[in-house]
């Protein structure tokens, strides 16, 4: 990617930061710590002990202990083990899975997975600014609900949900609780001490560590079907040989991610960015306007084709509300739960801010996005309302 | 989505797009749209005679079809005026390097060249009728 | 890892080699490959190419078309998709599975998963030197056989089986065949042009690649059920977002493995270990003498405990026949298959040799075991026959 | 698997390996072994009068039995043979910071211990009675 480009796509993925690369460089080199961590010799021994540092890292930032982390090979494998996992171990007790229809495609295709197998599923939908209310998880569960899997940070729109007081609702019906968290690791506190959370599932790459590592949180005692065998690995819950570069590098990503000192930042930015777009006639901001994460805008732009906004702006890195890039856009299962047509759906734009991104970078996006959407509307001058609506 | 050179240049200056100016004469205009894939395209054709002088076009779309656009314009100056039936949109597709997918696309700017030659026929018999 | 031990662990995992760090680097970089590559932008594309570069060069490596190449995190889940994903999406063709005894944990665990969910599995003994005759498999073939799972280079021993012929027979009667390749690459060559092989498990960190990437190849028309769901990445058999720079390294290390230059080169060291452990009174050979990889030596040495023998040489990184380093050692179950009495299968150690391993490691090697055998051999003085036997 | 510091130490120079001269005074052994175990172990104690003067051992088996087998043969030394009844091998487990799963090996240590103290009581009746 040439310097020239400006990547305003943090929710899609982040640079890993430089200090992550260090501490992976290290077990990337011949006189390294390259041994198999399950191996007995000191080497060995010495991989093991780096893989139970970072495993104190990701654990302390999410406010639970070490032996409750396991890692993955991201949060689409966390997702699914936890959903796939609970849903088969506890088949016998009950066959009913709650989620809702802004959850990230890792939990809504295996949540089709699971109907397929013969399991139901109920999916909430949320109000006009994304939010569901823990009274809708309350009313949808059933005598033979075992799982109820809700996103904290959503990825399109950056709304955040309110877990603590879902889980107070699964807790008191006696049903599990998971949470994709993906986005929210020094964006928004995960508070696992606080919440009554059974599973969350977490991932590195969007928080500046390496992608290709992940890890599922699961309270003590929830029982949990495997998804692969082969291995004593992870407590037998996910065998094969630890990765240890990448975990290492995805605690050093964690322990970096302070929420308190990072949030405040990225609201700055994004912020800057808003009051920069807001004034463009007809813009709208998808998605609920204070109770969401500080990385992510999603944007609507009536009257201008999402894609040909993305090519006027090619130099600036951004994605569009769904991350979908086929031809016929079928518009972002996200925006539409929202309830925009097929047409604000498609002229919507996500723009994530992060570590890196400075103010220059936002007043230059700025300029050159109102630029372009004066173009493209000129040229679609006389369009019929429908392209607008 | 990766685009064409072709495509990428005639998305970023359009030749053509915009309208004639109120009452040029020997216009012919065709509109058309699919609200499933997000596509509305009006053409505007002048013709002198049996020949089209020039063409004008508006889009709300995407790349691939602002490109087409441009390039029919460009393609149908100076050309007999049933060259607009005659336009393969497969052919343009290819020319330009567009996906398959995007043919339905084209196939609404083919509706509203189809659009201006009708009207460019009613048009032709008034005169004839004249 | 201290400079002053010596690897000869290199079955257990190797080091990256530093050409593939360098390859990985340039996506661990602020300004490098970072972007995601299911991102429409710039940024994405670039890191789609390098995603598809790495695709070319392993595919190359086993002689199969790219397209056949799916990433997964490892061989471990390569294996168990391959056999779930096959077992499942033909279950009501036939529910037979037929593997072998020698299989690693991550066929056997998974054979095992699929007996409990009420398939049918024949495990197949070797003969006392660890091969599996082709005519064995023909013999276990019924009607409703879906699935052959043989390795190709066994961990343990090293024994390579003769998978061509194996194919042959799976393939005269219709039979898929999966291969666990995890040690092959780089020492013994996987012809996929010329085997009648369906699926084949790889993984990168055992050829100096980077641990936690691996990938399934999949002969075209093969039907295969996912293990985890959620987006179209690798053609939906396995979604979530690539990992850019494990996905280079291991094009890299697979590159790099020329199995023609390499193969020899171990060879050499092998057989230099070999000609100075092979002097010790009473030292043998496990499994096959001449059908086998260049880089592993599993070797027993009579009346010598293994735990005892590892650590009187704890500079010099080995592992037991078993990776199993449980105090009541339950004895290697690939050294069992081969007929080893618990006491000698505990008394094995599995030697192996890599790229960076050089002559005076061998011969220090060979010294120290010398010297410890002869030690624990009078410590154990008068010990009775089954110790030795 | 790790060692203890006193484990390596003891496996390393493992005082009290070996056996006694032929036809060293007050010289009795006990022997045992658990073969699902992999492990045997031969104890030699030379007792003089009812105090025990020297030990001497030889062990096949894990770096834990050699280094209790260490440890006790210097715990015995100068002791009232009835201590050969009294070591408590959970003691010494710990002693030495040994995982737990070793403790099964290490009672085979104490059979053997015990069989000394058999052997010994036999000789002192003996003597007793001439
Ligand atoms: C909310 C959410 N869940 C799950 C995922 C999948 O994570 P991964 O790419 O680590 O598999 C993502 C990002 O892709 C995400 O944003
Ligand atoms: C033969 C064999 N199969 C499978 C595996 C598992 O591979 P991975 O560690 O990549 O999951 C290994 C190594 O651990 C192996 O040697």
């Amino acid at each position: 990617m040439t310097k020239q480009t400006i990547y305003l796509d943090y929710a899609a993925t982040t640079p890993v930061d430089p200090a992550v690369a260090v501490a992976m460089r290290e077990c990337l080199e011949p006189d390294g710590i390259f041994a198999n961590p399950s191996s007995s010799h000191s080497g060995g021994q010495a991989a093991r002990q780096r893989v139970e540092e970072a495993r104190e890292q990701i654990a302390a930032r999410v406010g639970a202990p070490a032996d409750t982390i396991s890692f993955t090979s991201g949060a689409t494998e966390s997702d699914n083990l936890a959903i796939q996992g609970v849903m088969l171990a506890h088949r016998d007790r009950g066959r009913h899975l709650i989620t809702s229809r802004m959850e990230h495609k890792a939990v809504l295709d295996t949540a089709a997975a699971m109907e397929r197998q013969g399991f139901e599923v109920t999916y909430l939908d949320s109000d006009s600014e994304g939010l569901i209310a823990p009274d809708q998880v309350a009313e949808a569960i059933k005598d033979d609900t075992t799982l109820v899997s809700i996103m904290h940070v959503n990825n399109e729109t950056g709304v955040v949900q309110d877990i603590a007081a879902i889980g107070e609702c699964c807790r008191s019906r006696g049903v599990l609780l998971h949470v994709d968290a993906a986005q929210s690791i020094g964006k928004v506190p995960v508070s696992l001490d606080q919440w009554a959370v059974d599973l969350v599932a977490l991932t590195a790459h969007k928080t500046y560590g390496p992608k290709g590592i992940g890890a599922l949180y699961v309270r003590p005692g929830t029982k949990l079907a495997p998804l692969i065998y082969g291995g004593d690995q992870e407590g037998s819950i996910r065998p094969g040989t630890l990765a240890t570069h990448q975990i290492v590098g995805m605690g050093q990503a964690y322990e970096l991610a302070d929420t308190e000192r990072e949030a405040p930042a990225l609201t700055v930015k994004r912020d800057r960015l808003w009051a920069g777009l807001s004034v463009i006639e007809g813009v709208r901001l998808n998605g609920h306007p204070t109770q969401r994460s500080p990385h992510v805008l999603n944007v609507v732009f009536p009257g201008v084709d999402g894609e040909s906004l993305r090519l006027g702006i090619a130099e600036i890195a951004v994605s569009a509300g769904a991350a979908c890039n086929s031809a016929a856009p079928e518009a972002s299962h996200v925006l539409s739960a929202l309830g925009l047509s097929d047409a604000l759906a498609s002229s919507s734009q996500r723009f994530s801010v992060g570590r890196f991104t400075d103010a220059a970078e936002i007043d230059y996006t700025i300029e050159r996005v109102t630029a372009e959407v004066a173009r493209l509307r000129e040229l679609a001058g006389g369009a019929p309302a429908w392209c607008a609506n | 989505m990766d685009y064409s050179l072709e495509v990428q240049q005639r998305f970023h200056s359009p030749q053509g797009a915009g309208e004639f100016a109120e009452g040029t004469p020997g216009l012919v205009t065709g509109e058309a749209e699919d609200r499933t894939l997000n596509v509305w395209v009006r053409v505007q054709i002048q013709v002198v005679g049996t020949v089209i002088r020039s063409v004008r076009f508006r889009v709300f779309g995407c790349p691939h079809m602002m490109a087409a656009a441009g390039w029919v314009a460009e393609a149908l100056q100076g050309r007999e005026s049933n060259a607009l039936r005659e336009l393969d949109m497969h052919e343009i597709r290819k020319t330009l390097d567009t996906p398959l997918e995007k043919l339905g696309k084209l196939l609404v700017l083919e509706d509203a060249l189809q659009a201006c030659w009708q009207a460019h026929n009613v048009l032709a018999q008034g005169q004839k009728g004249s």
